[in-house]
């Protein structure tokens, strides 16, 4: 066993097992730190296939912005306690049962699926630094790119849109 | 450079990223919160994300990775919305909980 | 010329029709009576006219006026055809039916409704024509509907009175009972021959080679629509109950004309009657049974009216069993003569109804003879003719009927002979509780008694004389009426030589209706008796005196289960139907109810059901089919 | 391409406007805007084609996703128009409220216009979140919350499914590039990633057009949506997700398995089955309507079954759904704008008070049962055409089984305008209502009555 | 000149009327129905001379709908049917004051259109159109002006409505079909083509289903007496004098020589069912208690004769139905108008609240009873002619169904002539019945003139129709 698959394996319990605490954890708190957890574990993988730039931006963008404003949002709304209710049970006996299911099945029908066998193509090329993801992005990818902006200009829109009080309401 | 696939094996990195999608299923039927819930969603387009960068390197193709910074956008924006209509709703209900969100039926 | 004057003929009643409808209110009741009577006297005129020109060169005249119904394999034309017996027909319709008319003038003066009673006379005297002088089955038909329809008018006159309006349209759809059974007919013999006209079906006919199973059952519908028309066996029901019209009518319609329309059809068919044996015994039988059953009836009832209506039943029984034994000139020899004393005596009870202002009970009259001794006479005259007493016009026909029935079924011709019988009996007894005796009525009745008025009088005298001397045109000797017809009875030779065994006949027929007198001699004169109150009447009187209960059973076998059918298909068939739509509606609506359940606001079981439907197509799609890759 | 650049520059002169202190100006200039986008996008052919090379990877202009942008823009005109209107009270939002469905409108370009998967990516998220955002925006309304919640849940779910899909055909393919895939798609040897990833889209998609059983977003966030944003959902938003399915379907796959196409059929008659069954026990016009929409749907499903030349009869059955739910959403915003809910009685004596509002809501219903001469009829019989021509004559029966049923609750708004008693007085109706209704159901009457107009952009 | 032009003219008049104003619509709509009749009587003159009047034009290239009017004999027929009857029925409501009467004329006349269109139509899906149409204005017509309790009304004609539709979207379904294997929808490419057995029965059935219910037979006639009784007057004579015959139309128009073959397996039974319905309707109808609803049960009879001779497959069978439709067209408008007529003044249409008109009425009276002579099929009237035919046909196939069918003669007489004697005899009524108005009588006039007229001489009718029933048949027949 390769010391690279051992880091994988290491690597994805992580993540299974940090994803599995974020939503089992009765604390919010708990999960927003777990998927903190998570998605560095993520970022390991992203690193492991030497995409440095990509691992970067997800910690900025996943633990540093969204992590970040779950954790806002769970102190603005003093959700610090365990006072959730559980589910009725048969609901989460679905869930579970759910879960089993959906996995069970994605599992098959990838294990049905043709298994690449021997050697994966190495192209040698570079073809995720920077750089290189830079030319795409602003090239090939011009228009989603500039397009992605306008989805952020429409979720700023949205989000003040939600929050901005009239001048007319009376609170 | 060496494919690192060659070492790992892409069915692995695929059957990883079902199971974490999964979890992310499973937390949405599971919680009743819905900042867990959120996250929840949080973690399936994390789960699709990490499947995108090993394609991405199966196919030894940037595309993939060019493709992930969309999804990050879009997951950026949508926690931003998502979180904008919770606080509405907490301010409104007093609760984030899922099943108080009944008022709505038949 | 012709042409015009047979429409002449056939319209004159109908303007007397139109003009009492549009103007009969505005003139005087004397000129809508003689507008109404005028017109059918120029019918009668002129039928004289084609008879006389019919007697001089033998010619029949037939015309086509104008197409009319057209059917793939035949055209059916509005055709006139004035032969020798449609001639004979209308001269006894129209010369009746002016009398008639002229007895009305004075009968109805006191009805608001005159005009509207003179309309529907010529309007059925109209029909009556067309019925006659069609020139196809299908023209009859317009008659023979046409006339039922005046009928239904005439019975139903005084239509405040619900119990007429039922005997009106009780007559009617009995009636048109009997027409289905001519429309069939009709259609069979339409498409054996492909035409309906009387000529080129006789030639048709004779001509052979036919379907003589279909042949039978078209002759069989036939004769069913006789015996709606004629008041047969089993519907004649409707003919007692239809002297609820006013006396006139029951006169014109139910006695003289148009009941016989169904031996005039009969008589018209005869080609076709002559090679269906089988049917023929049916009506000789049906005939004899009607005669008999409706003689026996009107023993015992008390309305002067039903007595002659049953009277009139059983006459028609008795044409019908000449017919039925082919002795077409027979029946058609009974016809006249009863028109003649049957008009007389309807017509005769009708003064008597109309001098006690509306009392048609025998029980309640008596002793009239002296009050109505015009009236008496002329009564007693075509009584003495219906009993058949020699030399009156009856005793001719009817012996000849029962020579007939003698010579084909000695059966029959015992039953013939009793009805005829009872006939003499019922109607002396008609004669006695009515005229002798007694006053057995009111006071203020009685004291208002007198004769009528001559324009009553003057009908009756001239029909008593007619049913006096009627008989002559078919004296055994003479055999006119015989030859007259002969054209259209061909190669048939009834003609009675006058041997030993028919005046033995005659004998026993005069002896018999003598008896008959004498019983109700004996009974009414002798012993006094008067009929009993109806509930008195017990046993098997009470039976006969309720028609054997023919009616009830009727009642009790047709109407009532087709209106408790109708009821039924009412209350439960047809809501139940609807609810069968209904239940569509309603089990999609109840569907969404529950449905309702489903959609329960929970955003879970909303996730729920889409990682279940993501499962089931990727499931489906790539794991249970394995024809993916 | 200059469609959707313009359209993303009207947006931005939406938001400027707002700087600028135009607000009154802001809805006729909108409109004014998008009827010149109108124009440009029905000449396209006329301008300069050279400008579009360069981003043919991305942006593929041809004649399915210039008439379906038209139609887009037609609908958005028509919601911008009754914005002014509808958001009279929000008056500081206006613009924000405005310029978030232009930028939806760009979405929804995108979406028919894409020739790269990540274009449709980012087109469907800007339409999801747009609506995401219209349906909560009546911040202090419980449902508006409720709706929002609902909708941004059950459609971010959505969405991951879609990207797990779109991951999974790269991860076969290689190429977010739609040419490329379907090149790579007519050949044999791809993985079973592939088919798999096609149809996690597809669910999403359907989940996008709300159909059973992934429907059951719908009927709860039409009702508590704002009645604009029901409006624009009901129409435009599932116009535009059933042109990209049907557009992901034909430019990706050169022919659909029987097996895939037994799952669409399933889909359509369950679909057609509950949003039609459902419709009738509904007294909130709203929720009825989400349940219509929801069998529509199932109809539009149909067309997918005969893929290759369906097109035409996606559209116009699209147009005749959208044009009738213009019309009907502009009398029913009209009838419930002061009204805290959207019950049957509102409608009650209608007909009396106003006959032509009446009318036209009468007249749209038509068209949505499929009554002649209005289009809704001939949008349901091509599509019954093709799908006989395809073989699936049972599910035509099915549906027609199912149009029966819609008559039922269609009446039962119908019935109530005419034959009850109204409750309060007639009031004076702003002129954009009218204006808005009757052209639309006008329109809609054209094209039943002439619809080669419509059948003929795409033949 | 050609039928396109009374097409327009009825549209026309539609509009016109809805933009004439409460006051005068009524007077416009008689206006152009009488224009329509004279255009249409113009029309057969035309068409008398050989010349062309049907028309062909191209409307929808996908799928290909041809704006397509064929205008022959039996077309025409029923052309003036509609057209004759229309401004009869229009003149008749002139006793009667309608709220909103702008829209209630225009809808006269639009429905008028659409029936006279079903009427012309050569192409399946133009005729389709045509078919649907024509159910809107008739359900507006009996949901907004008609009487009695408004949520049974509403009920029953939402059911009217749903039913009918439902039948026809079977139909639609046909159509669908056909088309996909003729490629055009054009009555002549209909009939040239060729199906297989099986094909053909589906077909055939789904036609029947539409038409069944439309004309309607047993058991599909549920809808019938409630929306009848329900509706105003004007759209019960609408429904039961021109509607109706659309289906029976439709059936020799289309179901017939589309499906030849089936309708010939099927076609004892359906001369069954058709029968059936006869008897069936005549008894329910002796005991309504209901005037309206009466009649509603005589018209399920008299169309289910009408229907068994279109079943026939014969010549006589087809034009005695074409007789009889037209026949009966005026003569249940004629008795709807009695029952209007009496409802104006007593308010009341149940039959027990009747009785005793006679003495006050003579004239109204008697008009009525011509009327139900005609219903009866009296000799002399035009209906006899029909009917008799019809019969006649019957017999040809199958004795007995025409002695079943000819029970109608009896058990129709038996149910007129009693709700007649309830309705109209009997000792005078306590109630003022006031006389008929000269409006009123001229439409009775009208109606037993054309009755009477043809009755007697009913050439011009069966000459018109027999060359197209005989191509039809050819069809039939290939």
């Amino acid at each position: 066993m390769s010391p690279i698959l051992i880091t994988f394996y290491f690597l994805a319990a992580i993540t299974l097992a940090t994803a599995f605490l974020t939503i089992y954890s009765k604390n919010p708190i708990h999960s927003a730190i777990y998927l903190v957890l998570c998605f560095f574990s993520i970022a390991g993988h992203y690193l492991l296939f030497n995409a440095q730039f990509l691992a970067i931006v997800h910690i900025i963008v996943y633990s540093g912005a969204i992590v970040v404003l779950f954790l806002f949002t769970i102190m603005l709304m003093n959700l610090n306690k365990e006072d959730e209710v559980h589910k009725p049970r048969i609901t989460r006996l679905g869930a579970i049962v759910v879960f089993i299911l959906t996995s069970i099945v994605l599992v098959t029908i990838f294990i049905n699926s043709k298994t690449i066998m021997g050697e994966y193509d190495t192209s040698g090329e570079d073809f995720q630094s920077i750089k290189k993801l830079g030319n795409i992005l602003l090239n090939e990818y011009m228009v989603p790119f500039e397009f992605a902006s306008i989805l952020l200009l429409v979720a700023m829109i949205g989000v003040v849109l939600l929050s901005k009080k009239e001048k007319t309401e009376k609170k | 450079m060496n494919n690192i696939l060659n070492e790992i094996g892409i069915e692995n990195y695929i059957f990883l990223s079902v199971l974490l999608f999964c979890i992310g299923v499973f937390g949405v039927l599971y919680r009743r919160n819905a900042i867990i819930v959120f996250m929840s969603i949080e973690i399936m387009l994390n789960a699709v994300n990490l499947l995108f960068v090993a394609f991405s390197t199966y196919h030894q193709d940037a595309e993939g990775q060019v493709f992930v910074f969309f999804s990050m956008a879009v997951a950026a924006a949508e926690v931003a919305v998502g979180l904008a209509i919770l606080v509405s709703v907490y301010r409104n209900l007093g609760s984030i909980d899922i099943d108080n969100l009944k008022n709505l039926k038949g | 010329m012709e042409t015009n004057l047979a429409l002449v003929l056939l319209l004159s009643p109908f303007v007397g029709f139109l003009f009492n409808v549009f103007f009969g209110k505005k003139v005087s009741r004397n000129v809508s009576g003689a507008i109404g009577t005028l017109t059918v006297v120029v019918s009668f005129l002129l039928s004289i006219c084609f008879f006389a020109q019919l007697n001089q060169n033998g010619k029949p005249f037939e015309i086509s006026l104008f197409d009319w119904i057209q059917v793939s394999n035949f055209k059916l034309d509005f055709g006139i055809l004035l032969d020798q017996l449609s001639l004979l027909w209308l001269l006894f319709v129209t010369g009746i039916g002016s009398l008639i008319h002229l007895y009305s003038i004075s009968y109805m003066h006191d009805d608001e409704n005159m005009h509207k009673f003179f309309a529907y006379l010529n309007l059925f005297v109209f029909f009556m024509i067309t019925l006659v002088v069609g020139s196809n089955l299908l023209v009859m038909f317009i008659g023979w509907e046409g006339v039922g329809l005046c009928s239904y008018l005439l019975i139903g006159f005084w239509y405040k009175n619900q119990p007429y309006n039922d005997a009106a349209k009780k007559a009617f759809i009995m009636n048109r009972i009997g027409d289905l059974g001519f429309l069939i007919g009709m259609f069979i013999i339409a498409a054996l021959f492909s035409t309906l006209n009387y000529s080129e079906l006789r030639t048709a006919v004779s001509a052979g080679n036919e379907n003589t199973v279909m042949l039978g059952v078209a002759a069989l519908c036939l004769f069913i629509g006789a015996c709606g028309k004629s008041a047969q066996l089993p519907l004649y029901t409707w003919l007692p109950d239809a002297m609820a019209g006013p006396t006139p009518v029951s006169a014109l319609i139910h006695a003289a004309t148009m009941v016989t329309a169904g031996i005039f059809m009969v008589t018209r068919m005869n080609f076709l009657f002559d090679i269906t044996p089988d049917v023929q015994n049916i009506i000789a039988i049906v005939g004899a049974a009607t005669a008999l059953v409706a003689a026996s009836i009107g023993l015992l009832q008390n309305d002067i009216k039903k007595v002659l209506a049953y009277s009139t039943v059983s006459q028609l029984g008795l044409m019908f069993l000449a017919l039925g034994l082919g002795a077409y000139t027979v029946a058609v020899f009974h016809v006249i003569t009863h028109a003649f004393f049957k008009a007389c005596l309807f017509l005769g009870s009708g003064s008597v109804i109309h001098g006690l202002h509306g009392e048609q009970d025998m029980r309640k009259m008596g002793g009239l003879r002296k009050a109505m001794p015009i009236t008496f006479w002329t009564m007693m005259i075509s009584t003495l003719a219906i009993a058949g007493i020699f030399p009156f016009a009856g005793f001719w026909s009817k012996d000849e009927i029962l020579m007939v029935a003698f010579e084909h079924n000695k059966v029959l011709w015992v039953v013939a002979s009793i009805a005829s019988i009872m006939t003499a009996f019922y109607m002396f007894r008609l004669m006695y509780l009515t005229f002798f005796k007694e006053f057995r009525g009111t006071e203020e009745q009685k004291h208002h008694l007198h004769e009528s008025p001559s324009l009553i009088t003057i009908p009756l005298v001239i029909l008593a004389v007619l049913a006096v001397i009627g008989g002559a045109i078919n004296l055994p000797g003479s055999m006119w009426l015989n030859h007259f017809l002969e054209p259209i009875l061909a190669a048939k030779h009834e003609a009675h030589h006058l041997g030993q065994q028919e005046f033995m006949l005659m004998g026993i027929a005069l002896a018999g209706a003598i008896v008959g007198i004498i019983w109700a001699n004996a009974k009414y004169i002798k012993g006094g008796f008067v009929p009993k109150e109806d509930s008195q009447i017990v046993g098997f009187n009470k039976t006969i005196y309720n028609k054997y209960y023919v009616d009830e059973f009727y009642t009790f076998l047709i109407v009532k289960p087709i209106n408790g059918l109708a009821n039924f298909f009412r209350t439960t068939l047809e809501p139940a139907l609807g609810k069968v739509v209904y239940s569509f509606g309603s089990l999609a609506n109840g569907l969404g109810t529950q449905g309702k359940k489903l959609h329960n606001g929970n955003i879970g079981l909303y996730l729920f059901a889409f990682v279940i439907g993501v499962c089931a197509i990727i499931t489906y799609l790539f794991i249970t089919t394995k024809t993916v890759q | 391409m200059q469609v959707l650049i313009t359209i993303v520059s009207l947006g931005v002169f939406c938001l400027l406007a707002e700087i600028f202190n135009l607000r009154k100006l802001l809805v006729p200039v909108t409109v004014i805007g998008l009827l010149a986008i109108l124009g440009i996008s029905l000449n396209l052919w006329a301008i300069d084609p050279s400008m579009d090379e360069k981003y043919a990877s991305m942006i593929a202009v041809d004649s399915f996703s210039n008439a379906f942008s038209s139609l887009f823009i037609i609908l958005t005109i028509f919601l911008v128009a009754l914005s002014g209107d509808f958001y009279k009270e929000n008056q500081t939002k206006i613009s924000d409220f405005i310029a978030i469905k232009v930028f939806l409108l760009s979405g929804a370009v995108a979406m028919v216009s894409f020739a790269n998967l990540s274009m449709f990516f980012l087109g469907i998220e800007v339409l999801s979140i747009a609506l995401y955002v219209l349906a909560a925006s009546r911040r202090l309304d419980v449902k508006s919350n409720e709706a929002g919640m609902k909708y941004f849940l059950m459609g971010s779910f959505a969405s991951g499914i879609i990207l797990f899909g779109i991951c999974l055909i790269y991860g076969a393919t290689g190429y977010f590039d739609l040419a490329a895939i379907k090149d790579l798609s007519s050949g044999a040897g791809l993985p079973i990633w592939f088919p798999i990833g096609i149809t996690l889209m597809i669910i999403g998609m359907l989940f996008k057009i709300a159909a059973a059983p992934f429907h059951f977003w719908a009927p709860d966030v039409y009702e508590g949506s704002p009645a604009m944003t029901t409006a624009t959902m009901s129409t435009l938003a599932k116009v535009v997700a059933m042109a990209a399915l049907y557009k992901i379907l034909s430019s990706m796959t050169s022919s659909l398995t029987p097996t895939f196409e037994m799952v669409i059929v399933v889909v359509s008659i369950l679909s057609m089955t509950i949003g039609n069954i459902m419709a009738l026990r509904q007294d909130n016009v709203k929720r009825m309507l989400a349940f219509s929409g929801i069998s529509h749907a199932g109809f539009m499903l149909m067309a997918i079954l005969s893929l290759s030349t369906a097109a035409s009869t996606l559209l116009y059955y699209t147009a005749a759904y959208a044009l009738a739910g213009i019309a009907s959403f502009a009398v029913i915003i009209y009838i419930t704008r002061n009204k805290d809910n959207e019950a049957t009685a509102n409608f009650n004596g209608l007909g009396k008070t106003n006959p032509l509002l009446a009318a036209v809501l009468t007249a749209s219903l038509l068209s949505m049962a499929g009554i002649p001469i209005f289009s809704g009829f001939f949008a349901k019989f091509m599509l019954f055409t093709d799908t006989i021509k395809s073989g699936y004559l049972f599910l035509v029966i099915i549906g027609v089984i199912n149009s029966i049923i819609s008559v039922g609750y269609y009446f039962k708004l119908i019935l109530a305008m005419y034959t009850k008693e109204a409750a309060e007085e007639k009031q004076a109706v702003p002129f954009v209502y009218y204006f808005v209704a009757v052209v639309s159901i006008l329109l809609n009457i054209l094209i039943g009555i002439h619809p080669s107009l419509v059948t003929n952009l795409l033949n | 000149m050609d039928v396109t032009t009374l097409l327009l003219l009825l549209l026309v008049g539609a509009i016109a009327t809805f933009f004439a104003g409460d006051k005068l619509a009524s007077k416009v709509a008689l206006v152009f129905s009488l224009g329509a009749l004279g255009l249409s009587l113009y029309l057969l003159n035309l068409l008398n001379q050989g010349t062309n009047i049907g028309f062909t034009g191209s409307w929808i290239a996908n799928p290909k709908v041809a704006l397509a009017f064929k205008a022959d004999g039996l077309s025409m027929a029923m052309v003036l049917l509609t057209t004759a009857l229309t401004p009869l029925i229009i003149f008749s409501s002139f006793g009667n004051s309608f709220t909103n009467a702008k829209n209630f004329y225009a809808l006269v006349l639009f429905m008028s259109f659409a029936m006279t269109g079903t009427f012309l139509a050569a192409d399946g899906l133009l005729y389709y159109i045509f078919w649907e149409l024509a159910l809107i204005p008739i359900y507006f017509i009996a949901l907004i002006w008609g009487n009695g309790d408004a949520e049974e009304r509403k009920k029953a004609v939402v059911k009217f409505f749903i039913y009918t539709l439902g039948g026809s979207l079977f139909m639609l379904i046909a159509f669908a079909y056909l088309y996909s294997k003729a490629g055009s929808f054009l009555l002549e490419d209909l009939y040239k083509l060729d199906l297989k057995a099986n094909e053909e029965c589906w077909i055939f059935l789904a036609f029947f289903l539409a038409y069944a219910i439309k004309i309607p037979i047993i058991p599909f006639h549920t809808w019938q007496a409630k929306v009848y009784q329900k509706a105003p007057t004007v759209g019960t004579m609408l429904l039961s004098g021109i509607m109706l015959k659309m289906g029976l139309y439709s059936v020799i128009r289309w179901q017939l020589p589309i499906a030849p073959s089936a309708a010939k397996t099927y076609m004892p039974v359906l001369i069954g069912l058709s029968i059936a319905g006869v008897i069936y309707g005549s008894i329910v109808a002796l005991r309504q208690k209901d005037l309206k609803k009466l009649l509603a049960y005589s018209s399920l009879a008299h169309v289910g004769l009408i229907a068994a001779g279109c079943y026939t497959l014969t010549l006589d069978g087809l034009s005695g139905a074409v007789s009889q439709m037209i026949a009966h067209g005026f003569v249940i408008v004629g008795l709807f108008f009695a029952a209007e007529v009496i409802f104006r003044r007593y308010e009341t249409r149940t039959i027990a609240d009747l009785g005793g008109i006679r003495s006050q009425t003579p004239k109204f009276t008697s008009m009525f009873m011509i009327l139900v002579l005609a219903s009866v099929a009296l000799p002399g009237t035009f209906n006899f002619v029909g009917e008799f035919t019809v019969l006649y046909s019957l017999s040809q196939v199958n004795i007995w169904f025409a002695v079943l069918g000819g029970t109608t003669i009896i058990l129709g007489a038996y149910y007129m002539l009693k709700m007649f004697q309830d309705v109209m005899l009997g000792e005078t009524n306590s109630k003022v019945f006031a006389d008929v108005t000269t409006n009123e009588a001229i439409t009775f006039v009208v109606i037993i003139a054309f009755l009477l007229f043809f009755g007697l001489y009913p050439k011009p009718i069966v000459d018109l129709v027999t060359p197209s029933l005989n191509e039809i048949l050819e069809v039939i027949n290939k």
